[in-house]
């Protein structure tokens, strides 16, 4: 702080010397064996209340005030990935990890760790399986499992304060190639490193620049489509949440390559930190000269506008994400022609999302063979994967390409409640597929994931359990398709609402085998015949689901059974007498007075009444009420 | 939510931006922000202001989900449903909720009380099932908790 | 005259859907085989790139400068044709369109050979048409001096401020170089706005602080003459000196209604039963009241349901200022209880939290007004109560009123007595209309409130700075397609302007004085049914001419077979009637030969006299239906016309219903053919005119007529005017108008006919001579005779006793 | 000029037609329902798509939109196209069975009956957007346009009221390729226009 105080007046960096130098003195300012204590920030943290604990903190230690002898710093930072433990709590240096940290716990770890170095046991993680009490991030398998590339810095720096960032090196790999190499050397540099755009379909980043970059002069945009739409992902908002500096640099070294001079930003409206952090970043850049005129004296202008979306997940699709920021409907436009001729306003444009333009800074900055040297061999770098649903440790994780299924979800994921083994992954979002146990060894990477039937995607990674049923995930899919399609081309219009009506009629119990015939067909006319890639991987839960999972299907269509006990029309609810202690709890929940019985004796269910709603269910605090 | 300031002043608004079409969507947004719909009036004014003809501002605004062109309620209780609370059963969450306020589909009580929505993933996966009310995030809710806070504030 | 212009025709196979169904190669012979046509080109798509290609590579190498598209719908095609072909040098009016895949090869089970022939007929009329086109050069249109805004509404701030944003200069006119004194009389136009003065007051200064905008004192506004881009406005002088005239490019009349009380009916007394604008100035001048006020929205009794938003808006912002400045006032909305109550869910928390009560009476009991009390029922209860008040406040009656209405006189936009002026946008194509927006903002529009009229000001002025910055640029073209007027032939009868509504001629000083008149092409639509109707033939629609009409018809009416029917369809309802049967491939009539007019108005009687005279033996007119035309009139006005040709075919001794107006709806393409169909049959009943001598002689005479002013001078006194009501236009006493029409038609008939024979013989002849070559009576060709004498037209000359005559 | 092949037929086009152009100018149909010669093509019916064969690769494109190339393998009717086809055809039957010209194109594909259950037996649109195109390039007018989203999406001016810019020209029926327009013509259609507020009227 005190050493921008100076010259404050003007904090624009001219060059890539000012740059170093300011980096340089920040770290020199640092005073090493100060305490830090650091709270997460991020929104699962904050909407476990995490804000409080921080005041909390900010009190107790102005009250601890002169026993104190170096007063800790408190840092709030973007999100550490290991929500289900949240509010997150580490007291740096010597990294002591405290998890659900509640407002009241603050006291006692002022007290003892702060003032006497201990820890406050009860607060550090137990291993799920092997029962002992881990102390500090790094012997904690889901972060010691990990390769943090991307997520390097989030969790680590104070993403609102750009000189924190600077510490951590932002923006060098930035001005390297602002001032050391020439636009063609840096698209090479991006080649060479193999990395593949980490939205989805996995093209080569370096490819599609070059495409832009060929077309000489004149008006071009980069974009950075943060539009994150897949339910069941949130690595994005977290990069733009904890470290929104590596997606802007990575923007402007994009900007650079191809010569274009304005990036867009299209973020979802429904990530109102992302867009504060990133808002406070650009301001950021841009008081310093990495935003603007001549930036760090290389000559070369550019800056970045923020979209918000306004709720289409079509507008994922890089066509209609164009067609949005000029502020029209959102429907993807036939290709060619292709953004990179003809995108944004008619000009040459190149969109990536988030992650990518992240990957972007680090490979400029450790360079392309370091990069190339993690993950496979078509696939380089690492992913970031959401890993959600019936999984102890929901969260982030970042890990190199190529790793197993089972690596991440059993060992970094600490494995399924209640189970030794998941029944299904589903990757990839709606345009993915659920992927089975008997996988469990697939290296997961772009092309292994494609054979398998699914797809790498943004990076959600939702792991189901026995009582998930499949025909459900995919109807579930399919109805979140119909409704976000933009009903522009027939076979996704017409086709994504059929499929759904025929898994409609399997969950019912209804439907015959020849049905899945058809299903099967037209699910490779909608493929082979949509007009953008929703609805040409719109099939793909169908299809992955029939493929692994055929035996379920038939369960519902032959014996009208539902094995996850799911479907609404083929279960039933029912009450354990043994458990009923007549509470009354479930009759007065009960919408339909379908719940009878004496006030302390058991209580029965009358099937005709019952609506299947599960509030009796919700509201027995015994667990007696049970699904047939 | 409940308290949204009533005398904003949409020319304001309005000049928040240049005239050109590529604002459209922007203003569309401040204004549902600022009055929580976007009225035929406002349109109006949007569209002379980036000259979009008022065929396609309205196309614009009913394709996004974000708009809403009638009024919605005081309070706005949000129902996630990604993948993850789906299969924590977020879907039975919502359908209580809107039986338990009189709506058959997410959308607004008569009495312009309450406005139910279900939304697309809020990337809160670690809670689900979350629901949004009002703005705050509710982590793990079931549908009595949801009820019950949906009483509380239409007795406010 | 381009008689020396090249016609290249294009022959579309569409497909399947024209070339096998149409002989081509036999239709291309016969049009290259046509003196007329230079040249002939088939493509299997002309409207694709590829055959795209191929038209402009025609037109280069064989250096065409007319073109005829024989393919699909010139209503859907025609643009697209004048869009590509335009850097061929061709513009519109040189591109013309026969449907030949809509109204020939798919609506009837005619051989190919049979289609290709009448394929043929259609088009060599339209390039007949096309060798008569006079092309004239493009208009460009300039802004003589600035914009002006008069009439002293409140939009004209909003609207000067505009225009000064976009940087054009402008001239306010206002009564009151006082804007703070407008803001003080402001609710009495936009009551319990006052949340809203604040923004007007910065909107004020900031048009005070602007270089671009002269802000001038006038008295009363005294007269406004000339076109778009150059207008002449005359104030009397408020010091009572000479009037002052200005010389402005664009006016924008900004004109707020008027307030008024309710009546005695509502027990209003101005006194403690007040309306809003009394409420307004007692909440300005002494503050919120005591008490118990009632607020009763009662425009559904006061005949107008339709203004209880505003009245409920206007209501609940004074409400709002009442409670929250006066606390212990208890302030009550009663309303309708079918009325919906515009409030946001925001403005309905506040309204609770305010405890501003809303009470719902059942609207089929009439709430009644005593001392102290409003009756009125309980809509669920249907329980009678009386709810207290101390002060009762009525919704406004709101009117045009005088001021707005003066002005509005003058600038010619009062279109109804004491309506409100708010009219809508015209029904044609942007292109065929060089400016469409309304320039009037305000009040008097229509009610609306302060917001609302401040829009309108700026939309006005927006529209306006558009069209000033075109032109400034020099981009601003007037449309290809509208009337002008030939100044020698033009006396200023003022016909035209009487009942064209279409606004585009221009008005003079006093009420029509014989100065010509002017057309303003920005204005005009091109419907032309002015031009038809000028006795002198003075009014013509330039590239769209009644001779090109002539040409056509005159070549159809060439090459038509004796039981074939001639017709006229309009753009908006027969020919788009056609289009659509041609569409769903539904078969009609084939004897049917359909022209395109874009407005059946525009049929000037010679070209209907010229089809009989040409060979034609019958002739439907197809307009669109009843007060739905798109320009003025143009259907009722046909219908006057064909009533004359009707007469005049009776003094020939033909049959009547040789001519028919007929009308369709474009969306009932069924109804289109039962018109059509049923036509046919009567004329295959009736058979062909005989062409012998005698009858020759008839129908030259008939032309004659209808081409003679003091005929179309008759005719144009039986045209419906814009404000009469009823369709085809009044008819006072019916009979005996008739008759005096009919007296001036015979006689100008047998004159005509006279002086036909006199010219051709050139030789003298006797009464006798005359009678027998005309067939006539002598005593009425004595008369005439005598009258052609008088006037000098024909010489009277003397041959052994028995006079002879001649032509002059 | 550029040289491909279409069913095996050798045949040349120039840089910037379409697949659908070059194949017409020679004499090859390909169905189409969104496509009118008079409007910027679209991409959304998909029936006119056409099979592009690479080697041992092959991908459908629709033939309207996607330009004629220097050596390309082009199938219009092969098994996959015609499958691709017939199923948007079958859902088309039961989405607007209204339409006789929907069934009509349907029989021409052999389809005849449709395996799901009709919504609306009234209904006519097929939501190819040709009206909404129509209106705005060639009329310019822009009175009507698409509303909502996905399978809610309707046609209509805004508000869905008779719309003030409306002309009434009826382009939208002429174009409408099953008729559709017409149900909704009365329902956009402008009032029979009043007098414009202008000087000297």
């Amino acid at each position: 702080m005190q050493v921008t105080a100076k010259n404050s007046a003007d904090m624009r960096l001219g060059s890539l010397e000012e740059l170093e130098k300011l980096r340089s003195e920040l770290l020199a300012a640092e005073d090493p064996d100060q305490t830090k204590i650091i709270v997460c920030h991020g929104t699962g943290c904050v909407a476990n209340d995490s804000p409080s604990v921080t005041k909390a903190l900010k009190a107790a230690l102005a009250a601890a005030g002169e026993d104190i002898k170096v007063m800790p710093g408190i840092k709030t930072t973007g999100c550490h990935g290991f929500c289900s433990r949240g509010p997150l709590v580490i007291i740096k240096p010597s990294n002591i990890f405290y998890q659900q940290v509640k407002p009241g716990d603050v006291e006692e770890i002022v007290q003892k760790t702060i003032l006497t170095g201990e820890t406050v046991d009860r607060l550090l993680y137990v291993h799920p399986q092997t029962g002992e009490t881990l102390k500090t991030t790094e012997e904690i398998p889901f972060y010691s499992g990990q390769e943090r590339v991307v997520l390097s810095n989030i969790g680590q720096i104070d993403p609102t304060d750009i000189e924190d960032a600077f510490k951590a090196g932002a923006y060098a790999g930035m001005a390297k190639a602002l001032t050391n190499m020439e636009p063609g050397q840096v698209i090479e540099e991006v080649t060479k490193s193999g990395l593949r755009g980490r939205g989805g379909a996995g093209f080569p980043t370096g490819l599609k620049w070059s495409l832009a970059a060929k077309h000489q002069g004149g008006q071009k945009y980069v974009l950075c489509n943060a539009d994150e739409g897949d339910p069941g992902a949130f690595m994005d908002r977290s990069v733009m949440e904890g470290d929104p500096h590596a997606v802007v640099e990575g923007m402007i070294i994009g900007g650079y390559a191809i010569g274009a001079d304005t990036g867009y930003v299209y973020v979802r409206a429904e990530y109102p930190l992302a867009i504060k952090h990133l808002v406070k970043a650009l301001d950021d850049a841009r008081a310093h000269g990495l935003l603007g005129e001549n930036i760090l004296g290389s000559g070369f202008n550019f800056d970045i506008r923020i979209n918000r979306g306004a709720g289409a997940f079509v507008c994922g699709e890089e066509t209609a994400l164009m067609r949005s920021v000029e502020g029209k409907v959102g429907e993807p436009v036939p290709r060619p022609p292709y953004p990179s001729d003809k995108g944004l306003f008619g000009k040459p444009s190149v969109l990536n999302n988030v992650e990518t333009w992240a990957n972007v800074s680090r490979i400029l900055d450790k360079g392309a063979d370091w990069f190339a040297s993690l993950g496979t061999e078509k696939s380089k770098g690492t992913k970031v994967f959401a890993l959600v649903g019936k999984v102890n440790n929901v969260g982030l994780v970042e890990v190199p390409m190529g790793i197993s299924l089972r690596n991440i979800v059993m060992e970094i994921g600490g494995g399924v409640p209640g189970s030794d083994h998941f029944k299904a992954v589903q990757t990839g979002g709606p345009s993915g597929g659920c992927l089975p146990w008997e996988d469990a060894d697939l290296p997961v990477d772009f092309d292994s994931l494609i054979a398998a039937g699914s797809m790498m995607g943004s990076g959600g990674m939702i792991v189901m359990d026995e009582r998930d049923c499949m025909v459900d995930v995919a109807k579930y899919f399919l109805g979140f398709l119909e409704e976000e399609s933009c009903g522009k081309c027939f076979p996704c219009r017409l086709g994504v609402p059929r499929l759904r009506e025929t898994l409609n009629r399997f969950s019912k119990g209804q439907g015959t085998l020849e049905d899945i015939d058809d299903l099967y067909s037209l699910a490779e006319a909608i493929k082979a015949g949509s007009l953008c890639a929703l609805g040409g991987t719109a099939p793909n839960a169908v299809l992955s689901t029939l493929r692994y999972f055929r035996g379920e299907y038939e369960a519902h269509i032959l014996e009208h059974r539902c094995p996850a006990g799911v479907c609404k029309d083929l279960i039933t609810y029912s009450i354990d007498p043994e458990v009923c202690t007549g509470c009354r709890a479930c009759s007065r929940a009960c919408p339909q007075g379908a719940i009878t019985g004496e006030k302390k004796k058991p209580h029965t269910i009358e099937e005709s009444l019952c609506i299947r709603c599960g509030m009796c269910m919700e509201s027995c605090k015994f667990g007696a009420i049970q699904v047939i | 939510m409940a308290q949204q300031a009533i005398d904003i002043d949409i020319d304001e608004i309005i000049e928040r931006y240049p005239g050109r079409p590529e604002f459209l969507i922007f203003l569309l947004q401040d204004i549902q922000a600022a009055f929580n719909y976007v009225s035929s009036e406002a349109l109006t004014l949007v569209c002379d202001h980036t000259g979009v003809p008022e065929s396609q501002a309205y196309s614009v605004a009913t394709f996004y989900n974000s708009f809403s062109l009638e009024p919605k309620g005081e309070n706005l209780i949000q129902v996630c449903l990604g993948t993850a609370c789906h299969l924590k059963g977020s879907g039975l969450i919502a359908e209580n909720l809107m039986r338990n306020l009189g709506l058959d589909q997410p959308g607004t009580t008569d009495d312009l009380k309450y406005t139910v929505e279900t939304v697309n993933c809020l990337g809160a996966c670690a809670l689900a099932p979350v629901a949004v009310v009002n703005g705050d995030y509710q982590p793990k809710v079931s549908s009595p908790k949801l009820m019950k806070t949906a009483q509380k504030l239409g007795t406010e | 005259m381009a008689n020396d212009c090249k016609i290249g025709v294009f022959l579309c196979e569409c497909g399947r859907r024209i070339a096998p169904l149409v002989d081509i190669d036999q239709l291309k012979e016969k049009l290259e085989a046509d003196p007329l046509i230079s040249y002939v080109g088939v493509e299997p798509f002309s409207c694709l790139a590829p055959g795209m290609a191929g038209l402009k590579k025609a037109i280069a190498d064989n250096g065409l400068d007319r073109v005829v598209v024989a393919g699909c719908e010139s209503r859907v095609m025609l643009h697209k044709f004048e869009r590509e072909l335009a850097d061929s040098g061709l513009e519109a009016g040189q591109i013309d369109m026969v449907n030949l895949r809509g109204h020939v090869a798919q609506v009837s089970d005619l051989s190919p050979e049979e289609k290709a022939a009448k394929g043929f007929k259609l088009i060599k009329a339209l390039a007949a048409g096309l060798e008569t086109l006079a092309l004239t050069a493009h208009e460009k249109v300039e802004f003589k001096g600035p914009a002006m805004i008069l009439g002293g509404g409140i939009a004209t701030y909003s609207a000067a401020q505009e225009l000064s944003r976009r940087g054009i200069e402008c001239i306010v006119a206002v009564a009151t170089d006082e804007w703070e004194d407008e803001i003080r009389m402001l609710h009495e136009h936009y009551p319990g706005e006052r949340h809203y003065y604040d923004r007007l007051e910065a909107i004020m200064k900031d048009v005070d602080a602007s270089p671009l905008v002269r802000r001038i004192t006038v008295g009363e506004l005294a007269s406004m003459t000339g076109r778009t881009g150059d207008y002449h406005v005359t104030f009397s002088d408020p010091m009572g000196g000479p009037p002052r005239i200005y010389e402005v490019g664009a006016v924008i009349a900004a004109l707020d209604g008027q307030m008024l009380n309710q009546g005695s009916d509502f027990g209003h007394d101005g006194r403690n039963v007040i309306c809003h604008t009394e409420a307004e100035e007692l909440l300005w001048t002494l503050g919120p009241p005591e008490g118990k006020v009632v607020f009763w929205l009662n425009d559904y009794e006061a005949g107008h349901p339709e203004y209880s938003y505003l009245s409920c808006r206007a209501a609940w912002s004074m409400a709002r200022y009442i409670r929250e400045r006066s606390p212990l006032t208890q302030v009550t909305m009663l309303h309708h209880h079918q009325m919906a109550i515009p409030l946001s869910a925001g403005e309905r928390a506040a309204s609770r939290k305010l405890g501003i009560k809303w009470i719902p009476y059942d609207g089929a009991l009439r709430p009644t007004v005593q001392a102290g009390f409003v009756t009125y029922c309980d809509p669920e209860s249907h329980v009678e109560h009386e709810l207290p008040w101390d002060k009762l406040v009525l919704s406004p009656r709101r009117s045009v009123g005088q001021e707005a209405t003066k002005v509005a006189h003058i600038l010619g936009l009062e279109h109804q007595e004491g309506a409100f002026l708010e009219e809508r946008k015209q029904r044609v194509r942007p292109e065929q209309v060089g400016r469409q927006e309304a320039f009037l903002a305000g009040s008097a529009r229509y009610p609306c409130d302060l917001h609302e009229s401040l829009r309108q000001g700026r939309r006005a002025a927006a529209k306006t700075a558009e069209m000033i910055s075109k032109a400034q640029a020099g981009e601003l073209y007037a449309p290809r397609m509208v009337c002008v007027v030939d100044q020698s032939k033009c006396i200023g009868c003022g016909l035209c302007k009487e009942i064209c509504d279409c606004g585009g001629i221009e008005p003079v000083e006093g009420p029509g004085g014989n100065i010509p008149r002017h057309v303003d092409p920005m204005v005009c639509t091109g419907g032309g049914t002015c031009a038809a109707a000028c006795p002198y033939h003075a009014l013509t629609i330039q590239n769209n001419t009644s001779d090109q009409r002539e040409a056509r018809v005159s070549t159809l009416a060439q090459t038509l077979d004796p039981d074939e029917v001639m017709a006229f369809g309009c753009a908006w309802g027969g020919l788009a009637a056609a289009d659509n049967a041609g569409v769903k491939g539904m078969a009609y009539d084939p004897r049917l030969y359909m022209l395109q007019v874009s407005c059946i108005g525009q049929l000037d009687p010679s070209v209907l006299a010229r089809a009989f005279l040409d060979g034609a033996n019958s002739l439907l007119l197809i307009g669109c239906p009843p007060e739905d035309c798109h320009h003025s009139f143009g259907l009722d006005h046909t219908w006057s016309r064909v009533n004359l040709m009707k007469k005049l075919l009776g003094l020939c001794g033909f049959d009547r219903r040789r001519i028919a107006l007929a009308h369709a709806d474009l969306n009932r393409p069924e109804d289109y053919i039962r018109t059509v169909n049923s036509f046919i049959k009567s004329m295959a009943e009736l058979g062909p005119i005989e062409r012998t001598p005698e009858n020759r002689e008839k129908l030259a005479g008939l032309y004659a007529t209808v081409n003679n002013p003091r005929v179309r001078w008759v005719l144009g006194a039986t045209l419906r005017r814009p404000w009469e009501d009823v369709y085809p236009g009044n008819q006072r006493n019916a009979l005996a108008f008739d008759r005096d029409m009919m007296g001036v038609v015979s006689e100008e008939f047998i004159r005509a006919r006279v002086a036909n024979l006199l010219k051709e013989q050139a030789r003298p002849f006797q009464l006798r001579e005359l009678a027998a070559a005309l067939h006539e009576d002598e005593k009425p060709l004595m008369d005439s005779l005598r009258e052609m004498v008088g006037e000098g037209v024909v010489g009277r000359m003397h041959k052994d006793g028995v006079a002879h005559y001649v032509m002059r | 000029m550029l040289s491909l092949t279409i069913d095996g037929k050798k045949v040349e086009a120039e840089a910037g037609w379409s697949l659908l152009d070059t194949a017409r100018q020679h004499g090859i149909d390909i169905p189409t329902l969104c496509y009118h010669e008079a409007v910027e093509p679209f991409g959304a019916c998909r029936l006119c798509v056409v099979e592009l064969k690479q080697g041992n690769n092959s991908r459908l494109v629709a033939s309207c939109v996607y330009p004629a190339e220097e050596g390309l393998e082009v199938f219009t009717s092969s098994e996959k196209v015609n499958s691709v086809r017939r199923w948007i055809l079958e859902m088309l039957l039961s989405e607007c069975p209204a339409s006789r010209e929907i069934r009509e194109m349907a029989g021409q594909y052999g389809v005849n009956t449709t395996r799901f259950e009709v919504k609306d037996p009234e209904e006519q649109c097929i939501l190819c957007g040709l009206c909404v195109r129509a209106c705005a390039q060639v009329v310019g007018a822009n009175a009507i346009s698409t509303v909502g989203r996905g399978a809610q999406k309707e046609i209509g001016s805004p508000y869905l009221v008779p719309g003030e810019d409306c002309v009434a020209c009826g382009t939208c029926v002429t174009v409408c390729p099953t008729g559709a327009m017409g149900a909704r013509f009365e329902r956009v259609r402008g009032v029979p226009s009043v007098i414009m507020a202008r000087p000297g009227k």
